[in-house]
């Protein structure tokens, strides 16, 4: 009995002091998180590897330098503009000369604020004061900021948060350390970086900086390839560490719930990292979601052309996953193979986790009935689908299938098995054999930043990435995401509006073809058709064998949104589709025009 | 019974449930917590600014509601002796019946687009009159059978709305609206707007489910959890008994539901599936299932773990290569074996307060030195966590310490058996 | 009123001389009714379905049959071991889909470092043993991981029901992250050896060998297990031993071992099982793990927790409803054939809240 | 009532009651009846089938054949939770009560059961009826110094006695005890005979027990059973002058328990 009170006595202590200590560890972590700044320069402070105030002082003084020349290269290209428009030649030289020395000023005190840097990096060793100053100056009441938070417009951005999310849990675990080596090599490639380990990616990038502004990669976030982790690390990269930026994620419902995160957090900026769910974009159209890489249906861009002209199918039947990304995927097909003239007769939905097939591939027509099957079935019900149709059917011949991208990635097809040697499929939009430059410099790149990228987390050479779409989708997003930055001097001092403008404007030569954004801020990009053989040794490849170019979301028209596509839509109708007829052959890697 | 199996040493005094000194030192915890529940939202009310708004607006929010969604699991098994793995399904039952009736387009679902307290009432209704029905089927059924038909309804559930594209599909349902009372998350003006309205509802229900269980339906459902036969030969319907509280938990639930779709602004089937199913029995096994303050505690503990154990250093590194959810199965594991009671369970054990305290401030203060802030709040509650787990071993020997001493004994006695301390 | 009604449905049911009270009897009258009304409809009304009425598509509702016992074998292959380890030892094995799923992924680790493939081979690759050795590691890994739980984790907490159940969930949780953690998330399938593949085709239907091979393995296992309770002594320690624990103990047997061998035998019924599936119905990936604990929990729910007929009824009647909700749905509808299974469940329990074959716990 | 046990209608009357589990006959063809206010005692050994019998009277077990009358009214297809209403209360061999409730609490929910309006989620006026004749109860079972206590930290001979305070506060008119004095002290067995034979004239009681001292000074009549037939029944006095009854039952049974 006495034990027990005495415990009780304990509890209420035990209580009371973790409620203590959460507060007392939730008081004295930040002052004033709100303002970006001054949460920045206390963990900085705290973590005893930032800027001392003395360094602070510096920068701001070469930031301010910079601003200035920029405010004068900005006023020198207006005059330009004004004596263009007078037709002047000779104001249009002198602008041009106050322009050329604007922006030298402006390189100089680039320069300098490296330097200034520099200065108070030696500095920091030196000057112990330094550090008591840099912790008055960081606890020195902040001026209360409007409630939401935007960065104060006078000051500069001293640097931008970036975070990155993708799964490292679920079916999509194996790909997290080639997702992030995409952003990473990026940022190496495109500004600047220096890859801090180059067998890790995780171990992520430093001295990242575009106009002088540092981009620091301050988290990774790992979601499982669902809604609800994509938008719990979401919140966590956001929220709690505070980035700005975020990168991803990688499937199709978290970027759903991504996009709809972003469309409620005006002052954030975020890119897809590899998702291709219409909805994302189509549907939500959150003015501050982009992204670098097509939708399910485009991505089986040149199929549906084939199947009419090159196989010449008149009919064909498509068996899909009962939900949105396979509907996608099936529409892409279904719209093009009709309106080059085909005509689909029967639709089949299986639902997701079907644990039988065969009640539902009965419902498909005979191998004598209709000359071709088009499959998006994905995951766990691929095979088994396949063997179920074997099964009511008759043998799979390849020359009689189609599938969409899960056809095209190796891992898949291979587990699929050689029956389907010699079908078609779509793909990510891109080409791993394309025997073109910008192909192979793409891969000295990822080669020159990385000596191994892990694959479900044991060592793999970095050049297998380059087979991967989930790196490349990584890569380009992020490389989008360099490219606005750099439009608008990596300046957010204005809110993130003027980065948006910028990043929708962007357009990248990338490696398997020119990729800009549309209205909707989803890629319009090139497309590759893939075809399955079995190489000398055995072993199942693909190759491309077609190209589709300039492939945009809507599908030449076909989709607005709205009806999204379902079951039944789109119907089979005869269209006008800029592609078809356009598609290039590619022979051995090689475009055949 | 076979709640009082739970608890571990069969020869323990048989269900000490909701009774005696172990009742009115949970009284007093709950007390504890809710004080210092309320604190926190004082604080926040208070000195806006102050708290980090992280640790308020997603993990305290979140702690809080999922807290009321396994108050419906601690209720049905503390007061009723069923273990119910379809609290999840209700509670996502819920948030896809308000989702489909508010939301307005751009969505998958149905896009009734009505106001969204109309959703709210739709919701809880169609959850309840669901969760009697449910309740019906199964309520002839007990102990492990029970167990085992409700997650069939779970899984079930998760496949119906997985599979059912005309009210979710996979993708589930989008930009829900709340209320405008709770505003909207692009107004950044007051985001603690939801933690307080959690916490009002943390708080009614808690003292709801209290006063239930002393009126005459909760003292007969007690009745039934200890002997339904002698129940029935009392002249009381125990199948209606059992259907009843399932109703009442469905309704529990599905206020949990309503705040989690509040909180998401959506709602897809992963979240009501196996892994959501084990996660809210997760929680409560944290809290300890026959203690209805554990709930909270235990959502607690789980959501802290989840959004902090990352910002850890070293554990971080062993998490990326073993995964969390082998953390999280491992945490289980021990509760279960090592002490049934859950958490609250841990103020039997000598020390465990203490051990907490200073797990806390070691790892705090690594985390503090590590990562900053946000290490140190890590760092705070994953070390308490450790604490209380190392507590819960302790306790655990400490339990079996007539064996380990009879071990010890025999090991270093000299021909001298018998000398054996056989106390018990 | 309610004697009219009584006495109508006593009629009805053909129960003379006992009084029913007018709820159970209503009950009898509406799942009467229920399988009355689904059979009509599978015969005569099913216009609008894949299928057709089977008066007209007698070859289509033949099909649905083999095709239900298919299914239903593997169900009953991988239930049997379920209800078995809850009718001996009242442990609900939570982590009864991981060992499915286990012994899936190394029997095709095994598989494929046979056939010397990094990817699914050829049928034609694969050798008699390269399907059968690899289905026999498969289950001799799991059946020593079920013994490992069992002699670890279940042992010292016997008779403590619920605290099992959380063991085995714990458990399942752990072994489900890392299965994902090594065997990644794409799915594989395994293969059939060619000696196994094969078709039949008879009065218009194509039927695969492999699927009378699953049918055949279903019998053998149920086959054995018959034998194996009713005919040596451990099956009758075990039917005893379900009966009433305590007595067999006090009988002076060794219940552990009993109980050891059975987890064993339960444990490589999911392997089994789950080398059999992948082989056929589904490939092994993640979240498979939990779609077959459902299937196991449907199987022993409709049947009756430790009953091998039960499970053998069960898997029946859950396989005709896997099978033939797609096909006599109505077209519209076919794709919701997962509420099916609710309401069978749903009509099972409000018959007999214990299963067909099933007692109070 | 006044009426003797002899010219008073039976209240309860079982005819050719049957009960079978698989192959094994628990029950075979009982007939009894009980006259109002009766105190009958079922005698029999181990296994005779006395619990089973009881089971199917009070409708936790549904005979395979035959009837159970209670004032003439076919009850045995009633469920159990129905047979308070008529006046039929019970207790268990081994104590079934509610382990994590309090004295006063157990006593309450059997008031409750018998009185109806049970989901409710109100304590009202009636309710405070109920728990005053909760208390009430508790004094006849010698229980009132221990309302609060919950249930589980009773003793043995407490339990039991809360055991017969569940059956006895619902005011039965027949009222089957399973063995009430098992368990208990000589003291208590003589208190619980007091209580017995303190049970007002209009309260029938069906009595098993081992015990031969408290069955035969309780019993006015006695029926004994074997092997789930009934084999005799007389008074105690015939009893006990039966060998038939020497045979099957006092040979073995009354050394033990």
């Amino acid at each position: 009995m006495r034990t027990v009170r005495k415990n009780s006595t304990w509890l209420r202590l035990s209580v009371a002091a973790m409620a203590l200590a959460l507060l007392a560890a939730a008081c004295a972590s930040d002052t004033g998180a709100e303002d970006a700044d001054a949460a920045l320069s206390a963990a900085q402070s705290a973590r005893g590897e930032a800027s001392t105030a003395l360094a602070d002082a510096a920068a701001a003084a070469a930031a301010a330098d910079a601003a200035l020349a920029a405010a004068e290269a900005a006023q020198a290209a207006a005059d330009l503009a004004q004596a263009t428009a007078e037709g002047n030649e000779a104001a249009v030289a002198a602008a041009e000369q106050a322009l050329a020395e604007a922006q030298s000023a402006a390189e100089d005190a680039r320069s300098q604020a490296a330097a200034a840097e520099q200065e108070a990096a030696q500095a920091r060793e030196a000057a112990a004061a330094a550090e008591a100053q840099a912790a008055e100056a960081a606890a020195a009441p902040p001026p209360e900021p409007p409630p939401p938070p935007p960065p104060a417009a006078a000051e500069p951005t001293t640097s931008i948060k970036l975070a990155i999310l993708s799964d490292c849990e679920g079916a999509f675990g194996a790909f997290h350390d080639r997702d992030i080596a995409g952003v990473v090599t990026a940022f190496a490639e495109h500004a600047g970086a220096t890859v801090n380990d180059r067998t890790a990616p995780q171990a992520g990038f430093s001295n990242a900086s575009i106009n002088g502004v540092a981009i620091e990669l301050v988290g990774i976030g790992c979601a499982d390839d669902t809604a609800e982790a994509a938008l719990r690390e979401t919140r966590r990269l956001m929220e709690d560490i505070g980035a700005e930026i975020m990168i991803g994620p990688l499937s199709g419902d978290e970027s759903i719930a991504v996009a709809n995160y972003a469309k409620d957090h005006p002052h954030q900026t975020f890119v897809n990292g590899t998702s291709g769910a219409q909805d994302s974009t189509m549907a939500v159209r959150a003015p501050n979601f982009f992204r670098f890489n097509g939708d399910g249906a485009q991505w089986n861009a040149g199929l549906g052309d084939i199947a009419h002209n090159v196989l010449g199918w008149e009919t064909a039947a498509v068996i899909g996953d009962d939900y949105s990304f396979a509907w996608t995927s099936t529409a892409g097909f279904i719209a093009e193979f009709c309106a080059a003239g085909g005509d689909v007769i029967s639709r089949v939905y299986p639902p997701l986790n079907t644990t039988d097939y065969s009640g539902f591939v009965e419902q498909l027509p005979g191998v004598d009935e209709v000359d071709g099957y088009f499959w998006a079935v994905g995951g766990a019900g691929l095979v088994p689908a396949l063997n179920a149709f074997e099964d009511a059917k008759g043998e799979i011949v390849g020359q009689q299938h189609m599938g969409n991208l899960f056809w095209g990635i190796p891992d898949v097809f291979r587990a699929i098995g050689p029956r389907v040697e010699g079908s078609y499929s779509g793909g990510f939009g891109n080409a791993p054999d394309l025997q073109t430059d910008k192909a192979a410099e793409f891969r000295a790149i990822i080669n020159s930043h990385f000596d191994e990228i892990p694959f479900g987390g044991a060592p793999a050479p970095a050049d297998a990435a380059y087979f991967d779409a989930f790196f490349m989708n990584y890569y380009n997003n992020a490389w989008g995401l360099i490219e606005g930055l750099k439009a608008i001097g990596a300046d957010l001092s204005g809110g993130h509006e003027p980065l948006w403008e910028a990043i929708s404007n962007v357009t990248l030569d990338a490696a398997f073809g020119e990729i800009s954004l549309d209205s909707n801020r989803t890629a319009i990009q090139d497309q590759y058709v893939g075809r399955i053989y079995i190489d000398d040794a055995g072993e199942m490849q693909s190759s491309t064998v077609a190209f589709v170019p300039q492939v945009d979301q809507t599908f030449g028209g076909t989709f607005t949104g709205d009806p999204p596509p379902s079951r039944d839509f789109p119907p089979c109708e005869v269209r006008d589709l800029p592609w078809i007829g356009n598609a290039t052959p590619v022979v051995d890697g090689v475009l055949q025009n | 019974m076979i709640l009082t199996r739970l608890r571990g040493d069969p020869g323990e005094t048989p269900g000490g449930v909701g009774s005696g000194d172990y009742a009115r030192n949970t009284r007093k915890l709950a007390a504890a917590l809710f004080v210092a529940l309320v604190l926190v939202g004082v604080f926040q009310a208070i000195t806006p600014g102050v708290f980090r708004h992280y640790f308020v607006d997603v993990v305290m929010t979140r702690s809080l509601l999922f807290g009321v969604a396994a108050a419906s699991i601690v209720f049905l098994s503390a007061f009723g002796g069923m273990i119910s793995l379809a609290q999840t399904l209700m509670y996502g039952v819920c948030a896809f019946t308000v989702g489909n009736a508010v939301t307005t387009g751009g969505s998958k679902g149905l896009n009734l687009g009505w106001n969204p307290w109309v959703g709210v009432a739709l919701g809880i209704g169609v959850t309840t009159a669901l969760g009697f029905v449910m309740g019906l089927i199964a309520s002839r059924s007990s102990g492990l059978y029970y167990l085992m038909i409700t997650l069939a309804y779970g899984v079930i559930g998760f496949y119906f709305f997985g599979q059912v594209t005309v009210l979710s599909g996979f993708g589930g349902v989008n930009q829900v609206r709340a209320p405008a009372f709770i505003g909207e998350p692009t107004d950044a003006t007051n985001p603690e707007r939801l933690f307080f309205t959690v916490l009002v509802v943390s708080v009614v229900v808690y003292l709801l489910l209290r006063y239930v269980s002393r009126t005459p339906f909760g003292l007969a459902l007690q009745g039934v959890r200890d002997d339904p036969v002698r129940m029935n030969s009392l002249g009381f319907n125990v199948a209606m008994h059992r259907t009843w509280a399932f109703t009442l938990a469905a309704f529990i639930a599905s206020l949990g539901g309503v705040l989690y779709v509040w909180e998401q602004r959506a709602i897809s089937p992963t979240t009501i599936s196996l892994v959501g199913i084990l996660n809210l029995l997760i929680m409560a096994i944290i809290g300890g299932v026959l203690v209805l303050e554990g709930a909270w505690l235990g959502a607690f503990i789980y959501i802290a773990l989840e959004n902090y154990v990352r910002n850890v250093v070293f554990l971080n590194n062993w998490i990326e290569e073993a995964r969390f959810r082998t953390l999280a199965g491992a945490i289980v594991l021990v509760l279960v074996l090592a002490c049934p009671d859950g958490v609250v369970g841990l103020r039997k054990v000598r020390g465990a307060v203490t051990l907490s305290l200073i797990g806390a401030a070691v790892w705090g203060t690594v985390g503090g030195l590590q990562e900053g802030d946000r290490g140190a709040i890590a760092g705070v509650i994953v070390g308490a966590v450790a604490g209380i787990g190392a507590a819960g071993l302790v306790g655990w020997l400490a339990g079996h310490r007539d064996t380990a001493r009879g071990v010890w004994s025999r090991l270093l006695a000299t021909g001298r058996p018998g000398q054996v301390p056989a106390r018990n | 009123m309610t004697t009219v009604m009584t006495g109508a449905v006593n009629v009805l049911l053909g129960r003379r001389g006992r009084h029913v009270p007018w709820q159970r009897a209503a009950t009898r009258l509406l799942i009467t009714a229920a399988i009355v009304f689904v059979l009509v409809w599978i015969i005569f009304l099913a216009g609008n379905t894949s299928n057709g009425p089977a008066v007209s598509a007698p070859s289509d509702f033949l099909k649905s049959i083999l095709n239900a016992l298919t299914i239903s074998g593997l169900y009953f292959i991988v239930a049997s071991g379920f209800t078995l380890v809850f009718g001996l030892m009242r442990t609900v094995q939570m982590a009864h889909g991981s060992l499915f799923l286990l012994a899936g992924y190394f029997a095709l680790e095994y598989q494929l470092d046979f056939v010397g493939v990094t990817a699914t081979p050829d049928r034609n690759q694969v050798a008699w043993a390269d399907w059968w050795l690899p289905l026999v590691i498969g289950v001799v890994v799991v059946s020593g991981l079920g013994l490992f739980i069992q002699q670890v984790f279940l042992r010292w907490n016997q008779g403590q029901d619920l605290r099992q159940a959380l063991i085995t969930i714990a458990i399942s949780i752990v072994l489900g992250d890392q299965m994902i953690q090594h065997f990644g998330g794409v799915a594989e399938p395994i293969t059939f050896t060619h000696e196994i593949h094969g078709y039949v085709e008879f009065i218009g239907i194509r039927y695969g060998i492999h699927q009378f091979f699953v049918i055949g393995m279903a019998l053998g296992v149920g086959g054995f297990l018959w034998l194996l309770l009713k005919k040596t002594r451990t099956g009758m320690v075990i039917r005893a031993g379900v009966d009433d624990t305590p007595m067999v103990q006090a009988l002076g047997i060794n219940v552990q071992k009993v109980f050891a061998v059975a987890f064993v035998l339960g444990s490589a019924l999911a392997g089994l099982g789950g080398v059999i599936a992948g082989s056929s119905v589904t490939s092994l990936s993640p979240g498979v793990d939990g779609q077959w604990l459902l299937h196991s929990l449907v199987v022993v729910i409709i049947g009756g927790m430790g009953s091998l007929g039960g499970a053998a009824a069960g898997s029946l009647l859950y396989g005709v409803v896997t099978a033939f909700a797609p096909a006599y749905l109505p077209t519209d509808y076919a794709y919701y054939s997962i509420i099916a299974t609710f309401v069978i469940l749903a009509l099972v329990l409000a018959m007999r809240p214990y299963g067909l074959f099933g007692r109070p716990a | 009532m006044t009426a003797t046990a002899a010219d008073a209608a039976p209240v309860l009357r079982l005819r050719g009651l049957s009960m079978s589990f698989g192959g094994v006959h628990a029950l075979s063809g009982i007939d009894i009846d009980v006259a109002q206010g009766e105190r009958l005692v079922i005698l029999g050994p181990n296994g005779a089938g006395k619990t089973t019998l009881f089971n199917v009277v009070a409708g936790d077990l549904r005979p395979t054949a035959g009837t159970v009358e209670i004032d003439g009214l076919n009850v045995e297809e009633l469920p159990a939770r129905r047979r308070p209403q008529l006046g039929m209360s019970r207790t268990y061999q081994r104590s079934r009560l509610f382990a994590g409730l309090t004295v006063e609490e157990n006593l309450y929910l059997a008031v409750l059961g018998k009185e109806g309006r049970r989901f409710r989620l109100r304590m009202g006026r009636r309710d405070a009826a109920y728990r005053d004749r909760a208390r009430r109860a508790a004094a006849n079972v010698w229980l009132d110094g221990r309302l609060d206590t919950p249930t589980a930290d009773l003793s043995h001979g407490e339990q039991r006695q809360l055991e017969l305070g569940l059956a006895t506060v619902t005011e039965p008119r027949v009222l089957m005890l399973d063995e009430p004095a098992s368990g208990l002290s000589r003291g208590e067995r003589e208190r619980l005979t007091e209580l017995l034979l303190s049970l007002g004239g209009d309260v029938t009681l069906l009595l098993i027990d081992h015990d031969m001292d408290v069955a035969l000074r309780v019993a006015e009549r006695v029926v004994v059973m074997h092997d789930g037939v009934k084999i005799t029944e007389g008074t105690p006095d015939e009893i006990r002058a039966d060998p038939r009854v020497h045979d099957i039952y006092l040979g073995r049974g009354i050394s033990h328990e």
